[in-house]
């Protein structure tokens, strides 16, 4: 088993691991923290395939350039995910998702 | 002449007074509108008259489409703006040249509808305009556009003005319903049609459907292809003639229409459905109407017997006639699948052309008589306060004689008294299916009598014996209520003596049609 | 002795000394069988032992400097029976310490309330392994040792949190919250100023920015420091700010505020947990000055190029050293700030002359190569470039602000 | 790196970004400086003024970019864009879109003390709106999974933003954070997805990613990466079996932000997709022609397809709030739109750009009448509609013209891209295809589908109000910026069914 | 000389004796206090320490959401630095467009503070 095998499963499991929680939890910070793992999982993907495989010469550092955005793009995720689940804590006064249930038909 | 776009004016002149009459009050109508709306009802008939007089018109002898108007629209599809005229559209101009104004003054002066409001004039000539394209237009892109826009006018006359609201929203919805998913299935058809030959021209189609080559490519894709779209333009044209299982919709949408639309939609709407059997699915699909005809014989056949069986069973008017439609409609239907059976067998070239003749002269023979009828129990209702069933009255005819009388020529035209139009029609109609296909010619005949039946019903229960309750006290026609009633009046009689007025006009079309069927291949 | 053959003998004596650890690393090396993968475990351990008993000692020895120091600065002598002059105080205090009852409260989350002290002092050392205190004497060497130091050092952060949250005292959590918030608000300065030095080096590498900064001009005496260019004043006061702040020191200790809340998160903390947070903290003021001196005062290398015969491993300690002494006189000398002023100063001053900061960086790196008269213009422009935003946003901030009146004083 | 880059080919690319750029930062500044000395009502004047501006900006930006004639693509900036009618056309359709929806704002403030959404912070609002926009835009031109994925998110993060918009609304709050948790899943499902054929062709530019597959052939973990771009998409396209957030933001986000969802979202996310698929996954897209034929996405997209349409159109018919119906509407239309992409390979992205388009123009038109109505009652129920022609012919207009283009009701806009969208679709290989059948199927459901936009029809044009409520009978007063809005999108919707070369001109 | 032949050997080296540290610290401590010390725990002096009040309430209370503002305006520049790294890194190489690039997305985020502080978000309240 060659290290981006062992990198892969890492990362598959990562990626369970939070769509698990993403998808299981009932508090909104839980399932926005899952939602960051399953993210970062494919970072970890992204890296491991740049440092293990062979690359096209017209853009060697794709992997990692996409990781670095990827990091930025899950920051400015999280900051809206707490942005919005604040504004939703200002109403129910939780963030269990179960509670809001407002909008259903 | 050539330089004047007749056949646009045709249409969009309705539609112009239909704005005109939208601005000039939105919600009362006064004098001004309603003469207005009468007078852009007018224009059709004027304009085609204008057709078949003036030098450069109409030339009845010729056959093919005339006076075309072709303008480049949609270029990515391939989509004309195409009109054209031939006999069998100028057949159908004309009648609702004529039943499009007598409508509409019916449908203020004799049988108000029950909501004042100027909505309806406008609504009226939109329906009329939208009529009108179905039956000029030569695209199929733009004949659909004017197919689906005659619905929502026609939705919202029954919906808003029908008599009883609750009845009414459930007709016009099961009407819209109907039509519209066997329109769907249809537009189904003609996206395939276009996927494969790149064109949506009725000539072109036909030509295509006439030498095979329509077949051939639809059949390269897969060999049920053909039969699925001939299946989808097929179900978008039933529902609206309609054929028989299809028909459930009518009698309440007719029955609960204010009288006018109902005699609009009546004459007029429901010819829109055979007129796309002969001008759309016949032509291009020759070879699957072909193999289909022996079912689809069936159902017309059962439309005939047992739309006339229902309309016996009627307590209700207007059902009753809204039945007797589905009956009349299906003779026609009738004789063009009959037609439709025997293409390519040299044979019957007698009996397909009286056939054909008289399919048309049918759908005409019917606009004027249906209406008409659907005039006078409109005219009693007015008079009754709301009531049509048929025990309600009795002996009218000691009270309204006049009454009486113009009603028992409609009836009489209707049931196909010979003198009137409707034996011209029915007659050569079943001439033709004799000579094509005995055996539902024969069964047919039971429609026939069974017509004779229940209108015979109608008229003794409503005006003979003793005079009803409702009935005393009524007045008879005044002037105003007889003169919408005059020119189909008239005509039922002209054309039950003198039918071939009207049948030069088509004439030489069925010929051609007559040899086009023999030498199919 | 000619002074030729002095030279020689006097350069020949720095080389040795510059290579003494190396000799005695290969010296050990010597007596060992000749595997490799034994050479590498004993070169590692070696270099975590020298780190661990160096930063350890130094720690020892700054905590009794610190209160001898503060002593002075309050007109009293400080620790001084333990041993001469009271050298040996901090190990005292340690037996002391280790002598200590170990209390944790009976709600706590037992756990957490364990981990928090040891993760302290983890990730403290952490930051230490990256600092090149001299050729060699540098154990980690990263390309990306920046990153390393921000990466290991944010975490300390959430061992405060822990002993905050796990002590399940409310002035501990209140304490953790405020050290939080104020520990993410300087950091970003912080981070700011070393990415203008890593745009000045051109590297991420620690050792790599030493590199970059062991020069002399003007015949020797001028080091060239990045604290001797107009932005690197500039940046060395911010990061310094800073540093104190990440490290919780006067006059931005607000977390500990004795006098408000306690002792913060530590309140439920006592004997040796209570020192191994102690030990952290200086662990990471240690790992800020080492960074400040890696970046803006030329790590280990000599101030004058004279004095390049005194070893690096001198150097480094001296200028450590120096900058502790800082950290203590800043202490002695301040006044604790209110949270509000303290968050408003990181994020409306600090933040934003970082940003300026990088402006002029690359101002004055892209002015290079500008002579004559030009010099004085980039010396010029760089400043102005620094100061006017620095007037600009001090004016708005400080409107309305006047010295504070007393009511009943007057 | 790479000292070639040539910045001023950036420059130029990214042109119509550089315009909202500088439009959001002068709607925000002009906010800041100026705004807390202006009422409530100039305030958000010159905010929107500013972002319609902006916007037209952008438009003008784009009209003078050189679009390369149809079938051929101009790349730029080392192949991370691309531009072709496609791109053109997208940028044009979703700044013209998001102008639309800004000149709701305006119109959105409450009359009375009834809680409707409004806006107390319109710079922000129109500057997020802008980010959104130039993501869409961004998607429109991307020719590589970064560039897709950053424009992907930055629309996707400033419309959770706007979602939720409305502070004083718990309803606002609830759509957003459910919106924000499905989308950030299907964002991470994407990435995945991505990273996977990253891995797999060592390289994120689509034509490269092509070529490399065209040689590697399917592999299962090409299918695993498939699926995760297409859960992704399916998410961002509300999509069954991901469709569960689309009604709930219908419902709750303020009526200008939903409109902005169904509309410019969806046709930039549907073009960039149809590119995604295509260009760069195209040699593994299986078989739409045959039955049987190897495996690929068409299969998967098919079965998405089906399942939205049956699910939207049949939940649809169950549904007694307005907002929510049309929600359920766009997923049955979100099928039909990925009939859409299947048909790409038959006639090229016209049909499915000009549906797209359209879609959009009705939805806004429907939201439009919404907001205007929300302005003196609440507009959630369809109840709520009742009256809605004596209230105010006007709105009973639009809604009339949208609804029926949405039915796909000749001679509407939508009748049209439906027509051309079967078409193209069963050009494949007729009924014979899988495409085929589906198309059978969105013509079966369209069926269905009028049925309930009669519903809200006969609510608007036929019910009268219920007796008491007086709000609900009152005559509605429709600012001068949504009657803009309600009638272009009105006028656009009838004109662009009549003339829809307008649009497929680009494509030809 | 470098010590490591690669660093993330060294790296994992160090994290283990870093961790084994003040754990061993804490054992010899432990060893003491099992040898010569054992606690004597009473329900007071394990009591949470509230300068001698009694606690009331629970003490893992819910903050105001104002901390999580300044998390997420960290969460914003600390990711900026993600970017400005790389580009500091390579800054001597870059030709001025990169700068100008640069500074555009400086200017931005800075935009973004100075709106935070304009709307008084920087104020701790």
């Amino acid at each position: 088993m060659s290290a981006l095998h062992l990198c892969l499963i890492f990362s598959t499991l990562l990626f369970a691991l939070g769509l698990a929680a993403a998808l299981s939890r009932s508090n909104a910070i839980l399932v926005l923290l899952g939602v960051e793992l399953m993210l970062n999982a494919a970072n970890i993907n992204f890296i491991a395939f740049w440092r293990f495989s062979p690359q096209f010469a017209s853009n060697p550092h794709a992997g990692v350039i996409f990781a670095v955005f990827s990091i930025a793009v899950a920051a400015a995720e999280a900051a809206v995910g707490l942005a919005l689940i604040i504004a939703v804590y200002r109403h129910y006064k939780n963030v269990r998702l179960q509670d809001a249930d407002q909008l259903k038909g | 002449m050539n330089s004047i776009p007749l056949l646009s004016l045709i249409i969009f002149t309705p539609w112009v007074g239909a704005l005109l009459v939208a601005l000039h009050h939105p919600r009362k109508p006064n004098a001004i509108s309603r003469a207005g709306a009468v007078v852009f009802s007018l224009s059709t008939i004027i304009y085609a008259i204008a057709a078949i007089v003036l030098p450069g018109g109409f030339n009845p002898d010729a056959v093919g489409l005339q006076l075309t108007e072709t303008h480049s629209w949609i270029d990515s599809l391939n989509v004309r703006y195409s009109l054209g005229l031939d006999g069998l559209s100028l057949m159908l101009v004309l009648l609702t040249g004529i039943i499009g104004p007598t409508a509409l003054v019916a449908s203020w002066r004799v049988a108000p509808v029950t909501r004042e409001s100027n909505l309806y004039p406008v609504l009226f000539l939109l329906l009329q305009g939208a009529s009108l394209g179905v039956f000029l237009a030569q695209d199929f892109f733009l004949w659909f556009l004017f197919w689906e826009l005659s619905l929502f006018p026609a939705f919202f006359l029954i919906k808003m003005f029908g008599a009883n609201a609750a009845k009414a929203t459930r007709a016009a919805y099961q009407f819209v319903i109907y039509t519209m998913g066997g329109s769907a299935f249809m537009l189904f058809g003609f996206a395939a049609l276009y996927a494969t030959t790149g064109t949506l021209d009725f000539t072109a189609l036909a030509q295509l459907g006439a030498d095979g080559t329509l077949v051939a490519k639809l059949a390269e894709i897969g060999g049920i292809w053909p039969g699925v779209v001939f299946g989808g333009v097929l179900l978008g044209l039933a529902v609206k003639v309609p054929l028989f299982p299809f028909h459930t919709w009518l009698p309440s949408a007719y029955a609960e229409a204010p009288a006018g639309t109902s005699m609009f939609l009546t004459a007029v709407l429901s010819k829109m459905g055979v007129y796309g059997f002969i001008r759309i699915l016949w032509p291009i699909f020759p070879a699957q109407l072909s193999a289909a005809a022996p079912c689809l014989m069936v159902l017309a056949l059962a439309g005939v017997v047992l739309g006339a069986f229902a309309a016996m069973r009627q307590r209700d008017l207007k059902r009753m006639i809204a039945y007797s439609s589905v009956n009349h409609l299906s003779y026609c239907l009738l004789a063009l699948f009959a037609v439709a059976r025997v293409a390519g067998r040299t044979t019957h070239d007698a009996a397909v052309s009286s056939a054909l003749s008289g399919t048309i002269l049918q759908m005409f023979n019917h606009g004027l008589s249906a209406a008409a009828l659907f005039y006078c129990i409109g005219l009693l209702e007015k008079r009754s306060g709301g009531l049509r069933g048929i025990g309600d009255f009795g002996g009218m005819r000691a009270v309204a004689p006049v009454f009486a009388g113009l009603c028992g020529v409609a009836m009489f035209s209707s049931l196909g008294l010979p003198g009137l139009n409707g034996f011209a029609g029915e007659f050569l109609i079943f001439r033709g299916v004799f000579g094509l296909a005995p055996w539902f010619a024969a069964a047919a005949t039971l429609g026939l009598l069974v017509t004779a039946l229940f209108l015979l019903t109608f008229w003794q229960k409503v005006f003979h014996g003793p005079v009803g309750e409702n009935v005393k006290g009524m007045k008879d026609l005044s002037c105003c209520e007889i003169a919408p009633l005059v020119p189909a009046i008239a005509l039922m009689f002209v054309l039950g003596i003198v039918p071939q007025v009207l049948a030069a006009l088509f004439n030489p079309l069925v010929a051609q049609w007559t040899t086009s069927i023999s030498s199919l291949p | 002795m000619n002074p030729f053959t002095a030279t020689i003998w006097f350069e020949s004596f720095a080389r040795r000394a510059e290579s003494l650890p190396v000799r005695i690393h290969d010296w050990i090396l010597g007596l060992l069988p000749a595997w490799p993968w034994l050479h590498w475990l004993v070169t590692a351990l070696l270099a975590i032992v020298v780190i661990l008993t160096f930063y350890g000692l130094f720690f020892a020895m700054i905590t009794v400097t610190e209160r001898k120091g503060l002593g002075r600065f309050q007109n009293r002598p400080g620790p001084n029976r333990t041993g001469p002059c009271g050298l040996l105080q901090p190990f005292a205090d340690a037996i002391k310490a280790i002598c200590k009852e170990d209390i944790v409260p009976a709600t706590a989350d037992k756990v957490l309330h364990f981990i928090a002290p040891c993760a302290t002092v983890f990730f403290g050392l952490l930051t230490l392994a990256i600092i090149p205190a001299g050729p060699y004497f540098t154990a980690l060497n990263l390309d990306a040792g920046v990153l390393y130091f921000f990466a290991a050092g944010a975490a300390s952060e959430l061992a405060i949190f822990m002993a905050g949250w796990s002590s399940h005292n409310k002035y501990s959590l209140i304490s953790s919250m405020r050290a939080l918030a104020q520990l993410i608000s300087f950091e970003l300065p912080l981070l700011l100023i070393s990415v203008s030095v890593v745009m000045a080096a051109g590297t991420l590498s620690l050792p790599g920015i030493v590199a970059g900064q062991s020069s002399w001009t003007l015949g020797g005496i001028i080091p060239q420091w990045n604290i001797l260019t107009p932005w690197g004043i500039f940046a060395f006061i911010i990061l310094f700010i800073a540093a104190l702040a990440e490290t919780n020191r006067c006059p931005f200790d607000l977390p500990e505020g004795e006098s408000e809340i306690i002792a913060g998160h530590l309140t439920e903390y006592s004997g040796f947990k209570y020192a191994l947070f102690f030990m952290g903290e200086y662990f990471g003021m240690l790992a800020l000055s080492g960074l400040a001196i890696t970046l803006f005062f030329g790590g280990w290398n000599a101030p004058c190029e004279f004095l390049q015969f005194i070893p690096s491993y001198i150097w480094f300690p001296v200028k450590l050293f120096m900058m502790m002494c800082l950290f203590i006189w800043i202490r002695a000398t301040l006044l604790r700030l209110r949270i509000d002023q303290l968050m408003r100063f990181a994020w409306k001053l600090l933040v934003p002359l970082s940003l300026v900061n990088l402006v002029v960086v690359a101002f004055w790196m892209r002015t290079g190569d500008w002579a004559g008269p030009l010099q004085l213009v980039r010396w010029a422009g760089a400043f102005a470039l620094e100061f006017v935003p620095f007037l600009l946003i001090g004016r708005h901030m400080s409107k309305g602000l006047g010295p504070r009146k007393y009511k009943y004083a007057q | 790196m790479n000292a070639t880059i040539n910045y001023a080919e950036l420059v130029y690319a990214l042109r119509p970004e550089i315009a909202l750029t500088l439009g959001l930062l002068l709607a925000l500044g002009y906010d800041m400086a100026f705004g807390r000395r202006m009422s409530d009502c100039a305030r958000r004047g010159v905010a929107v003024l500013i972002g319609i501006v902006t916007l037209a900006s952008a438009v003008f930006q784009t009209l003078h970019t050189n679009v390369p004639p149809v079938g051929h693509a101009a790349y730029w900036f080392h192949g991370a864009f691309v531009y072709d009618t496609l791109a053109h056309g997208v940028r044009l359709g979703v700044f013209g879109l998001s102008a639309l929806t800004l000149l709701l704002i305006a119109g959105s403030i409450p009359h009375s003390a009834l809680r409707t959404p409004h806006f107390k912070h319109p710079a922000e609002y129109v500057a997020i709106q802008l980010l959104a926009t130039m993501g869409f835009s961004l998607m429109a031109v991307s020719n590589n999974l970064l560039i897709a994925f950053l424009g992907f998110e930055l629309a996707s993060l400033s419309l959770y933003v706007m979602a939720g918009f409305d502070k004083t609304s718990r309803a606002s709050a609830e759509a957003s954070l459910k919106y924000f948790l499905f989308g950030g899943m299907a964002a991470a499902f994407m990435l995945f997805g991505f990273s996977l054929i990253y891995g797999m062709t060592g390289t994120i530019v689509l034509p490269e990613i092509a070529r490399s597959l065209a040689v590697q052939g399917p592999s299962p973990l090409l299918l695993v990466a498939l699926v995760m771009v297409l859960v992704g998409f399916g998410y961002k396209a509300a999509a069954a079996p991901f469709h569960q957030w689309a009604p709930d933001v219908y419902q709750g986000a303020p009526a200008p932000a939903a409109a902005l969802i169904a509309s410019a979202s969806k046709l930039a996310g549907f073009a960039f997709f149809a590119r995604l698929l295509f260009s760069g996954l195209g040699t593994v897209s299986g078989d739409a022609i045959n039955f049987g034929g190897p495996a690929g996405w068409i299969m998967v997209v098919i079965i998405i397809s089906a399942a939205s349409m049956l699910l939207g159109n049949i939940a649809a018919l169950a549904q007694t709030n307005a907002r929510r119906l049309i929600a359920y509407s766009a997923i049955a239309h979100a099928g039909i739109m990925l009939l859409g992409v299947i048909a790409v390979r038959a006639e090229g992205a016209g049909p499915l750009f000009y549906y797209a388009l359209t879609y959009g123009i009705a939805t806004i038109g429907v939201f439009s009448v919404f907001a205007a109505i929300e302005r003196t009652a609440p507009c959630q129920r369809i109840s709520d509609l009742a009256g809605l022609w004596k209230r105010s012919p006007f709105l009973a207009l639009v809604l009339f013209v949208c609804v029926l283009s949405l039915a796909g009701i000749p001679p509407l806009a939508g009748f049209f891209g439906k027509f051309y969208l079967f078409a193209a679709a069963l050009y494949l290989n007729g009924l014979m295809s899988p495409a085929g059948w589906l198309a059978f199927l969105a013509i079966a459901m369209s069926a269905v589908g009028l049925y309930y936009y009669l519903i809200i029809l006969k609510a608007a044009l036929v019910t009268n109000a219920t007796a008491g409520a007086s709000a609900a009978t009152e005559k509605i007063r429709v600012p001068l910026s949504t009657v803009i809005a309600l009638a272009t999108s009105a006028a656009l919707t009838i004109a662009l069914g009549i003339w829809p070369d307008v649009v497929l001109g680009l494509f030809k | 000389m470098t010590i490591a032949s690669h660093p993330y050997a060294f790296i994992a080296l160090f994290v283990a004796v870093a961790a084994a540290f003040p754990l061993g610290l804490l054992l010899v401590c432990r060893l003491w206090v099992w040898a010569f010390q054992p606690p004597k725990p009473s329900p007071v002096k394990n009591g949470i320490y509230e300068c001698g009040l009694e606690s009331k309430g629970d003490s893992w209370i819910q903050f105001k959401a104002h901390y999580y503002l300044y998390a997420i305006l960290f969460l914003i520049f600390d990711v900026e630095v993600l970017f400005l790294l790389p580009f500091a890194a390579s800054f001597n190489v870059l030709p001025w467009q990169a700068l100008l690039v640069m500074l555009a997305f400086i200017l931005l985020l800075a935009e973004g503070l100075v709106w935070a502080w304009n709307r008084g978000h920087l104020e701790w309240k």
